[in-house]
């Protein structure tokens, strides 16, 4: 399987996660994606933490409405019985856990459940919006990446060194390469993408994997 | 007791030095009117209190590429560089808070509490100076009220009490805000004569906005 | 002057304790004829603990909304321009300093601005209701009262017995004998009853007055 | 997902010993008929969180005269005398909280928040056992979150996907109470289809409530 069809994979694993019903709220990027790869039947409700639920697809060219925005300031719509509120009263959703799941990107994870993604001393700083509330406040938190940075040093360690977006929150790691869980005993390895070895996930992953 | 003001006029209540709270998230549910002329005036050291820093060419970013800010306390500032590179150059200060707390620091400001014990940010450098406090075996960190002397906001429409309603994801900041400045200055699209505005329709009650500013029709007519 | 038309001086004292615009909450019972009693030209507005601003007037017989009712529970109306919310917001304008005055009732007050007005242990104990914050949030803490109580006992003292409602926040008690402001010096007398002397006024109050 | 479900099975939600919110003020904007039959029921050992007790005759009273209730927690129980008598007869237990305090309470139970710091109470018998932190030499009292197996909830109208409005000064503790609950019924007068109630008018998001009553219609039609 080629690097895209890797990355198709993934998306369709993480969409498999919910099931009708459920509260998610998708970060910016290719978190976002996992919306249109539900499987048939399921629907989930999406939050989008400007400041509602119910977020639909992008809107047909002219159709904009620029007081409809999701999280990232894209042009977006709002399905029928969507709701808007005030961000003290969408935080209060993602803080009391209220929100079933949310995926997220990642810099770093590693086997305790720690996430880094908010910030690379020194170099890049754009701040953690609302990624901190919704990993500690999320019933369920999905980390879904590329296994390895773009020079191939693995993201997966056994411990973050990068500064952390929060501890011991992340559930699940959905990688282009497999699916590990975190466990107390440390990372499960789930699944594994089609046609990747199980030594070649271990030896693009700093912990062990179990 | 709400005035209805000229926009020169709101933006003259602004001073250097001030506390400055925005309403909107990455421009939506800003108020561009008065951030566009606020930029154009020589305003200095400001203090900003936003979602984030607006997006590069927006209203509010201008104030950044302006220099107007001596300090910035935000939850994002990836949509304007400018702001970024201010703060590595040690030109801005910059304090990154987490959403969910800065909205509800403005809140507690706003409702009168000393502060409020929060999960978010316990083991990351967001808890640094922070008193911790552990209920039931569980850490939260206590996170302070934060209050401003001036707030700019945007509504949809208001009525001549200062009654405001947002529209969609416009809302976000702007009620929470409301509530936690000395002075709430609102640009609003349309003003409705008392009474058409239900009193089950008003998302910020017309006793927190002190003046109101009627938007400048665009270009083209945004909300039919 | 008897004791209906003293009662009406108090209720006719307090009403010129407010400017046109005035944000204000008046307690139960004879607090809450102050409204009526407003000087031509003054409008405020007043707030009801129970979610909204706007207060009017009692409805007349057949116009009674069920959803619509003051914080005592009765029948009432907003008026135009008035506003609903729930009582998170409620309290936080309250507790906020978004309320400019509140008129209160006392079972005791004293020179120190303490307030003792919701229970007396082991008879009667109604809950505090919405008073604790009132008293603390609202920037001005009217006490409107009878000066003494039905069996003639002060409840103007130097120190309440009771238990506080809260402490050091009263800044004016108006009674139907005269009108004391609470200063760090006690308690300044600022005007008395027609009819009521000096004499009269401090033999029924256990606090010196200034 | 939200059910719509007969009142007889929303009363069979409820289970002896569990911790129950009621909202509602002295009667406006209770579930006046879920409380009805609940009372009628020989339900025992609850625990109840609500501003009032009802004033006496009203559905909520009732269950306190029929002794539903291990412990009360509310702020005022003045309407309703029965409350009082049994307090002092030492038969049932009152917690008597500031309608401030009360509130916020169980709004940090639904926001996720440990608690908050309030100005309220100090120097009262209510900051007895509880924690006094200064900030900026100002005394507050941290008070701690309020949360409950279930809660009873009156809305004007909901649509399928259980988003609510309330009606005027019916909405009080409510929507606050929607966001604390492990399970949340509410009695709505109406049901309209989904669509019909406007994002920007939902005043609870229907993820917070698992049950929808539709009420019984009154011998007078109350809201027109």
């Amino acid at each position: 399987m080629d690097k895209e069809a890797r990355m198709e994979w993934l998306i369709q694993r993480v969409a498999r996660e919910f099931k009708t019903g459920d509260v998610v709220n998708l970060g910016i990027g290719m978190p976002v994606k996992v919306a249109n790869a539900l499987p048939e039947g399921i629907t989930i409700i999406l939050q989008s933490e400007n400041g509602f639920l119910g977020l639909g697809p992008s809107p047909q060219e002219g159709q904009e409405d620029p007081d409809v925005v999701n999280a990232g300031g894209k042009y977006s719509t709002i399905l029928p019985g969507g709701s808007c509120f005030d961000s003290a009263l969408s935080f209060a959703i993602i803080r009391g856990g209220h929100v079933d799941a949310t995926v997220l990107g990642a810099l770093q994870v590693d086997e305790e459940g720690n996430l880094a993604n908010w910030m690379i001393p020194g170099k890049m700083v754009p701040g953690m919006g609302g990624a901190m509330d919704l990993v500690v406040g999320a019933r369920r938190v999905i980390v879904a990446m590329e296994h390895t940075a773009k020079n191939g040093t693995p993201k997966v360690l056994k411990q973050c060194s990068l500064p952390l977006t929060a501890a011991h929150q992340v559930n699940l790691i959905v990688t282009d390469m497999g699916v590990m869980e975190v466990t107390p005993q440390g990372l499960v390895l789930q699944e594994m993408a089609p046609g990747v070895t199980f030594a070649e996930i271990q030896a693009a992953t700093k912990a062990k994997l179990l | 007791m709400v005035e209805q003001i000229p926009l020169e006029a709101a933006v003259n209540k602004i001073e250097d030095g001030m506390t400055v709270m925005v309403g909107g998230f990455i421009g939506s549910g800003a108020p561009d009117q008065i951030l566009e002329l606020l930029a154009q005036r020589g305003i200095k050291g400001l203090t900003l209190i936003a979602n984030d820093t607006g997006i590069l060419g927006d209203a509010l970013s201008q104030l950044i590429v302006n220099r107007c800010f001596r300090k910035v306390i935000a939850s994002h500032i990836g949509t304007n560089p400018e702001t970024g590179k201010q703060m590595l150059a040690g030109e801005l200060e910059v304090q990154l808070v987490p959403q969910g707390t800065l909205v509800e620091q403005i809140r507690s400001a706003g409702a009168g509490l000393g502060g409020f014990l929060t999960p978010t940010g316990v083991a990351t450098i967001v808890e640094e100076g922070k008193q911790k406090i552990s209920i039931d075996h569980k850490e939260y960190l206590l996170e302070l009220p934060l209050s401003a002397d001036v707030a700019l906001l945007r509504a949809y429409k208001a009525d001549p009490a200062g009654n405001l309603v947002y529209r969609r994801a416009a809302r976000n900041f702007n009620p929470v805000m409301a509530t936690a400045a000395k002075t709430v200055i609102a640009q609003v699209e349309k003003i409705v004569p008392l009474g058409e505005i239900d009193p089950d329709e008003v998302m910020t009650p017309g006793i927190f906005v002190h003046y109101l500013v009627q938007a400048r029709p665009k270009g083209v007519a945004q909300h039919g």
